[in-house]
């Protein structure tokens, strides 16, 4: 019962038109590249993304906005991409526009089985438009809801078999948090180990949450802004 | 004669105190960890999952998994951590940052906060804000005192969309220190280069003056 | 001829498949472990904090930091993990536990569970009980069909207290194996040494019966 | 601005009478038991104590129940304890029981700031009456509300002066959770390491969550049940 997969192109099928698809990384670290190449080249269409950003014009999830595969889109920061602006304008693509603890304590609480949560972020804001108020000790919070996507799609640095991941330094951010929200999640790892490698007492997501695991060759992990010292 | 940034860093970084657990907004924020002192022993947050900013990298080291919140390259220094997003907003929304500094559009007398969104131009998104300024312990925003058509960006109430209501503890700009209180927005510092007519004039807010007022020395 | 115990932990352990991740109570659930074959890759989830629950320890290596969720000293298998209880219940409440087997006091005809508390007697805590029956996919209840005064266990409506309102997916006793379907109660198998009046005499819920019902060898 | 401190004692000596106390630990495993002695030793009295059991007679939790130091508890199992019984039968004791998950989530988000959140668990038992019902896509939750200690106590394996934590094994349980819950959190451990020694990849509680370390001496992790292989 591995959950290694070989191929991107078979294990992006999985994956169909008007799915919600939550997407791991942070800007261009720790995206799933292969994932969202291979969801490039099938061109399934009419996806709700989940994440936090939205790619640059020419990487990331920008391939899919490219070719207009997505529908609606929720992340808290959507600012490095022109194709974005324009299909945005257009009104080809929806957004929802999420505060970025928001977004990830949603995506955290669909996957561990938490309806909804009363936050502080976003009271005497256009975000709390619309959204149930309560009190609590004295301090007023919104009621937001769990996220729960059809797919998840995570980039890790290792895994095994069983779908145990690992992450390194701040690539993790959104892809824990994903990988346990997907009903089916794909991890992408730079490195397959063997079962019984990773020491049990720092695991990361446990292989549970994984699905689909698979290695990619030859990771670009671009930066978006290289800042070194003087 | 200092920059209006450089008075805004010089007396921003007196904010930071020795223990402190800091998250600095993009920016105009980030410049003030070149300015904490070597003795004291802050860590920085960063809210895509590092506590412990370390400096900019050396060019061999530089490493796309290792960025900031503003997406740079960065290090990490000791005693740092690496963590998930959901982990990096529980510390912020649940108290554990001590003290944000972040930049602004409009502050209100009442403390409200706008910094994210200009109607009629392209949002582009809120990131961690309005999560920082719901849950830090301190809430400091940096910005110039009037826009650049001379007006005073510290207003009656905001025009622009609000970050946060009542958010705001403290608001350097480059002639004063204001603090908010139960009883209002309070004027706690005149800069260097400025006088107490001068702010009335740019500050379209009500504001009391404390009766503890400081001047820094150059002061006209 | 073997003993009730026997039968239902027979049963019970056809429910275990390959690839599952497993949730089992404390008492008579957790002996299951025992019987699953060795071919099967099955991950057995201690709710206290560890995926992939190996067998006892040698008494060279009994350590006091590996418990199970009945704080008996246990190992780890590999590929399991360690994680902490808000981890833990995210993998149960949030739909990632396969298959839980628990015990129970009182099934009702609508899939209720009563488990945890008597009324009058000293009350213990409920444990992790009412997260795994809201949470884990299929929820399997074994007990004995009747209590030892010889009365129904599986009522029309429960008398205790609840557990957990229209959870259990089924039940399996010494003498039956029953579904909870949109339908109702619905008897699916008839195990060895008992028979359909048997069952419908010990029975206080109302049930059909599947016309593909499967009756063991031995079955009087 | 080391967080070290030398002496139980002394550091005890911040919990206050009618503190509420958030304390680590799953039966035996991983309570901190330094800190329970030294604070069984002070005689704080009129204790709220959060805590997912109470230990046993003499040992852990226990003492402070010999002592009558505790008004109310907060636990999802108390089932191991004689004194526990009859102070709760006299109605010394204030008792309330919380689903186990529940209880984790709650500390969770106490930690977090998340006021309040929906979950199923409980709902249709005795645990959902009073509590506020909402559906969400057709599942009824119930309301349950963050937990925040004065003081929290928690026992870890590795730690440093910063206050950044590893826990072993199943002995992590609510640790980590109470860590971040406590207004102010004591963390004991086993053995203190220099800053820097510890990988910043694989922390599992973060310095900033912590204000007081120690070191504990001689740890006597008693075992409940302890069964091993023919």
């Amino acid at each position: 019962m591995t959950k290694i997969s070989t191929s991107f192109n078979d294990i992006v099928r999985i994956i169909q038109d008007g799915d919600t698809v939550i997407v791991g990384g942070f800007g261009l670290s720790g995206i799933p590249e292969k994932a969202i190449m291979a969801l490039a080249e099938q061109g399934t269409k009419d996806l709700t993304i989940v994440s936090n950003n939205c790619g640059v014009d020419d990487w990331g999830l920008g391939l899919l906005l490219q070719n207009k595969q997505i529908k609606k889109i929720l992340a808290s920061y959507v600012g490095e991409n022109k194709v974005f602006e324009e299909q945005y304008l257009n009104g080809e693509l929806d957004v929802e526009l999420v505060p970025q603890g928001t977004l990830a304590e949603r995506i955290r609480a669909g996957g561990a089985g938490i309806s909804g949560f009363y936050t502080p972020t976003g009271v005497g804001t256009p975000i709390a438009e619309g959204k149930e108020h309560k009190k609590f000790n004295g301090r007023t919070c919104i009621l937001e809801t769990g996220i729960v996507g059809d797919i998840a799609l995570v980039k890790a640095w290792k895994g095994d078999s069983y779908g145990n991941l690992l992450y390194r330094k701040t690539s993790r951010n959104f892809n824990p948090l994903a990988a346990a929200a997907g009903n089916k999640t794909i991890a992408e790892v730079e490195e397959l180990v063997e079962i019984g490698d990773l020491d049990p007492n720092f695991i990361h997501t446990p292989g549970l949450y994984v699905q689909h695991i698979l290695k990619g060759e030859n990771y670009e992990k671009r930066i978006e802004k290289r800042t070194v010292r003087a | 004669m200092s920059t209006s940034r450089e008075k805004i860093i010089n007396r921003a970084v007196h904010e930071i105190q020795d223990g402190m657990t800091v998250n600095l907004g993009i920016g105009m924020p980030t410049m003030l960890a070149n300015f904490i002192p070597a003795s004291m022993n802050v860590y920085l947050h960063s809210e895509n999952g590092l506590l412990g900013i370390g400096p900019y990298p050396h060019e061999n080291v530089v490493d796309p998994d290792l960025i900031n919140a503003g997406k740079e390259t960065v290090t990490v220094k000791e005693g740092g951590s690496f963590f998930d997003n959901a982990e990096s907003f529980a510390m912020i929304r649940g108290g554990h940052i001590d003290l944000a500094v972040l930049g602004g559009m409009e502050v209100s007398e009442k403390g409200d906060l706008a910094n994210w969104m200009i109607p009629g131009k392209m949002v582009k998104g809120m990131g961690g804000a309005m999560d920082i300024v719901q849950g830090a312990r301190k809430v400091v925003i940096i910005m110039n005192h009037v826009n650049k058509y001379g007006e005073s960006k510290i207003r009656a109430s905001c025009e622009l969309p609000l970050t946060g209501s009542q958010v705001v503890s403290r608001l350097i700009t480059d002639i004063a220190v204001f603090d908010f209180t139960d009883k209002g927005m309070v004027l706690k510092e005149i800069l260097e280069g400025a006088n107490l007519d001068m702010i009335r004039n740019k500050t379209e807010a009500d504001f009391s003056v404390d009766k503890n007022i400081t001047q820094k020395e150059g002061s006209s």
